[in-house]
């Protein structure tokens, strides 16, 4: 997967223009309860509930969504394999209840992957970026950040292109060839991105820069009624978990 | 990864990493302050860095990885600033890539954006004060920079996930010897990487 | 006509490198469509950038609306809001999440209020119908549609001169068609136009008159029809007539068009020469 | 003529975005040049990966010399070398320090001694005039020396098929002709050349065949002389005729010019019938 993709899906995701704040509470609310409540069921109702509203409420791709899933899921697996052995006097053993806190663990894992996914495949970076300045995250760095973004796409193209270039002239033949020649790229790399920051600095003045880069936006307002609906839904996953906890 | 980390856990680190970056985000504050156009330096770094970190390199043993950035930043820029574009890096793989997660943002912005650039600006510091060559210098800074990093990650699991026999020592060898297999070879390829581009630089 | 903006012996040299402005003077009157052309590293990118005071001479002088430019931030206010710069590649100039959040850069930075600015962006943006990319990310636009945001961006300002550079550059036919289109439009709404190119063609199809660069210096400036055709003054600057032009000069020597016959600019021009001698 | 590469019904979509080739079939004959001509955005780069094994098609194959490619390392290193591949943004191309460790570059990859490096480099270092900028750093060359340099770094490993993206993007006209004319002697030695553009005008001076593409398709393909005086055609992937041969061809529909006549390429074969004219 390129560096765009996951950007590129989200921005033409159903979703796009509902606003962040709706976005964010799903996302972000779902993936707090997904950790502090007890795995079973609190996170295992988040990972259903989060599956329902990507899939059928956002309508991301489904193989879009698996093939970006199949690295994190595959983090998982191995993690979660240390915890069923102990090291005990006798060597690696089977842990007693290592099944047990592997399962609360990929349970835990796979409903908190779901909410990043959610987020990650319906809201550009961007606009979350723009709702953290809102809520008071310093302005220079969220320039720095929305600037990051915008750079990263710019020096990711040239990246790829550069390897292309290195490929077409064997330039990967061996593996010391290779890692000598991912050296040259991202030596290259780096002037051209401070000449690039330097041409923008131009560009900018060009455009009566004052030192602040104010902007106008067009977002919608976030729906009182909308993050009400959502606030009952995660109320709704709390009281269950609770309830099931109870004991007999 | 998301979720990996229990929540009083994944608290924790978002603390434990806060100094460093507020630190560093008023470091930046004062420099934008002086000049505005830093603003586009730093983040045309950042986007180096990510960029950087997306590239795939060979590993001494045989697959392929991603090299962490953490020696070069942090001999390029420094430690503290590296803290700032270290989370804005790690916050675009995670929305970006599905790479690391936000509520593990706290736990590897601690390992890869401050630990790792530190033991790495540290030793790239004495390496060239005991008076070791550049190139030595760069490679010691990288490779074990990438390792302590790595070591700090597997800490990090370790104080979440004990091992029910042998406890937080025991868990801790479970996680690095995992961690050793696939991170010794490429801390290696990423210190020899570092060294190329260093020199590279050095020719433009 | 008026004088609106005049470069004054201007000397500009980047550090390391080779001196890019020569001694250059200047005038640029106001209502016309002026082509700087010349080869590349001829010094036209850097003159536009002295243009609207992005880099300040080392020595001469940028004289606007016959007043000698001042280089203080209330004065780079007035006279960049009067003297729009686009550069050639838009990607040096678009720095914003998506177009609509781009384009209102200007317009607050020229402090306009919240709906002022909004305003001037959605006329913007109808201006070069791209009202359909107002929500679409920077980074997912196709070259012509980055080239025609970064203009809406120059012209939300309501600049009294346009500045373009290498406007046609990477576009295909159509793309250029367009713009070129476009830019006609603007002229004859009372924009003035000054453009760089390395392209007699851009030259002959968009400016009324023409300035020639070569190292640094003005080599000439005539009106585009009497210009073009000056088969030594182009090839002085390493540039030949446009085709068309071309060709029309050779079916004078040849004596097939009377010497005092207007030269073809397009096409359709040249067509109905053909036709004329078909007709004999 | 034998055939030296086939794409066979080629599929490729950029995940998230519009699908780049369409099932589309081209072959390529040993020591022709090929146009590949359509408007920014048809897929022509896209194929010219395919054809270097870069890309990889998700349906569809590429035959080299009459077999399906196969992709794994070693395949992809004998493809590579027997196909080089020149980008069109040069930059992206040069990182060595200097032009002469640049043009090495694919040349050791080869698995080459020092010594015959040295041999092919300083070949085609004079092959493409540029040897005394052997020891030059590569970010200090103007635009048209850096894609000369590209262009030296592939010819170093003697390829039997050249490709070119865009090979004229950005250089000016006195850039653009030495270029030109430097791949015609590329052909005239043997070379098979194919490039992408979406200039009729070059396709018109290097081209012995044109492939025309639009949307991940080839629309038409055909001899230089024949396809490119196809209004209808053209038109149909948002082009028109070179001028000249569009001016031909207005000729001919007035009477000016006998149906059977060649239609002219150049300058110097539109004077030509000119002065036919005059002489009637």
């Amino acid at each position: 997967m390129s560096i765009a993709t996951m950007d590129r899906i989200a921005s033409q995701s159903r979703w796009r223009a509902r606003p962040v704040a709706e976005k964010a509470l799903i996302g972000l609310g779902f993936l707090a309860l997904a950790i502090v409540l007890p795995p079973w069921p609190g996170a295992a109702l988040v990972a259903a509930v989060m599956l329902a509203i990507t899939f059928f409420g956002a309508r991301v791709s489904l193989r879009f969504w698996l093939s970006v899933a199949a690295l994190p899921l595959g983090f998982l697996l191995t993690g979660a394999a240390v915890l069923m052995v102990q090291i005990g006097p006798e060597g690696l053993a089977l842990a007693p209840g290592g099944p047990a806190a592997a399962a609360a663990l990929a349970v835990r894992a796979l409903a908190a992957t779901f909410c990043l996914l959610f987020l990650a495949t319906t809201t550009p970076a961007a606009d979350l970026l723009g709702a953290a300045r809102r809520l008071g995250l310093p302005g220079e760095i969220v320039e720095i950040a929305l600037l990051t973004y915008r750079f990263v796409f710019i020096l990711a193209e040239e990246a790829a292109a550069m390897t292309v270039a290195q490929r077409a002239r064997l330039g990967h033949a061996t593996r010391r060839r290779w890692l000598r020649a991912t050296g040259q790229v991202i030596a290259a790399l780096l002037p051209r991105a401070l000449a690039r920051a330097r041409r923008l600095e131009l560009g900018l003045a060009a455009r009566n820069w004052q030192g602040e880069m104010r902007v106008l936006s067009a977002r919608a307002p976030a729906r009182l009624p909308v993050l009400a609906l959502i606030l009952c839904g995660q109320a709704l996953v709390v009281a269950l978990t609770l309830w099931a906890g109870r004991g007999p | 990864m998301e979720g990996y980390l229990p929540a009083s856990h994944a608290i924790g680190w978002y603390v434990a990493a806060a100094p460093f970056f507020v630190a560093g985000t008023l470091k930046i504050r004062k420099l934008v302050a002086e000049r505005p156009e830093a603003r586009l330096t730093l983040a045309a770094s950042g986007a180096f860095a990510f960029v950087l970190s997306a590239l795939k390199i060979p590993s001494v043993t045989g697959s392929c990885s991603h090299p962490t950035g953490t020696g070069l930043g942090a001999v390029i820029f420094g430690p503290s600033v590296m803290a700032v574009l270290g989370v804005i890096v790690l916050l675009f793989q995670a929305l970006l890539l599905a790479h690391g997660g936000l509520t593990t943002l706290g736990a590897n912005a601690f390992s890869m954006a401050i630990v790792g650039p530190w033991v790495a600006w540290a030793i790239w510091k004495l390496g060239r004060g005991i008076g070791l060559s550049v190139a030595l210098s760069v490679f010691l800074a990288a490779c074990l920079g990438d390792l302590a990093t790595y070591i700090t990650t597997s800490l990090q699991l370790a104080l979440a996930y004990p091992d029910p026999a042998s406890g937080f020592w025991g868990a801790a060898l479970k996680f690095g010897s995992i961690f050793a297999v696939t991170q010794v070879p490429l801390a290696i390829a990423e210190g020899f990487l570092t060294v190329i581009v260093m020199d590279a630089l050095a020719g433009k | 006509m008026t004088e609106i903006l005049r470069a004054e012996a201007l000397c500009y040299r980047f550090p390391g490198a080779v001196t890019a402005l020569d001694g250059l003077s200047l005038s640029v009157d106001a209502g016309e469509s002026l082509a700087i052309l010349g080869p590349n590293g001829a010094g036209k990118s850097t003159l536009l950038l002295h243009l609207n005071g992005t880099l300040r001479p080392q020595s001469g002088r940028v004289l606007l609306g016959g007043a000698e430019a001042r280089y203080s931030r209330a004065a780079l206010n007035d006279w960049r809001r009067r003297v729009a710069l686009v550069l050639q590649d838009a990607d040096d100039q678009l720095f914003a999440a998506t177009v609509f959040e781009d384009v209102s850069f200007g317009p607050l930075n020229l402090g306009l209020t919240e709906a002022e600015a909004r305003a001037r962006v959605d006329e913007a943006l109808a201006a070069l119908s791209i009202s359909d990319l107002a929500a679409r990310p920077t980074h997912m636009l196709s070259g012509g549609q980055k080239r025609r945001v970064a203009i809406a961006g120059a012209l939300a300002m309501r600049p009294e001169v346009l500045l373009l550079d290498e406007p046609t550059a990477g576009l295909d036919a159509e793309g250029a068609a367009q713009l070129i289109t476009f830019l006609e439009g603007l002229v004859a709404g009372g924009m003035t136009l000054v453009f760089s190119t390395h392209d007699v063609e851009l030259a002959s199809a968009l400016a009324s008159r023409v300035a020639l660069f070569r190292a640094g210096q003005v080599m000439a400036t005539g009106a585009v029809g009497a210009l073009l055709c000056d088969r030594a003054a182009l090839s002085g600057v390493g540039l030949a007539p446009p085709i068309l032009v071309d060709m029309a000069l050779e079916a004078r020597a040849l004596g097939l068009i009377p010497d005092w016959a207007e030269l073809p600019r397009s096409r359709a021009d040249f067509a109905a020469l053909l036709a004329t001698w078909a007709r004999r």
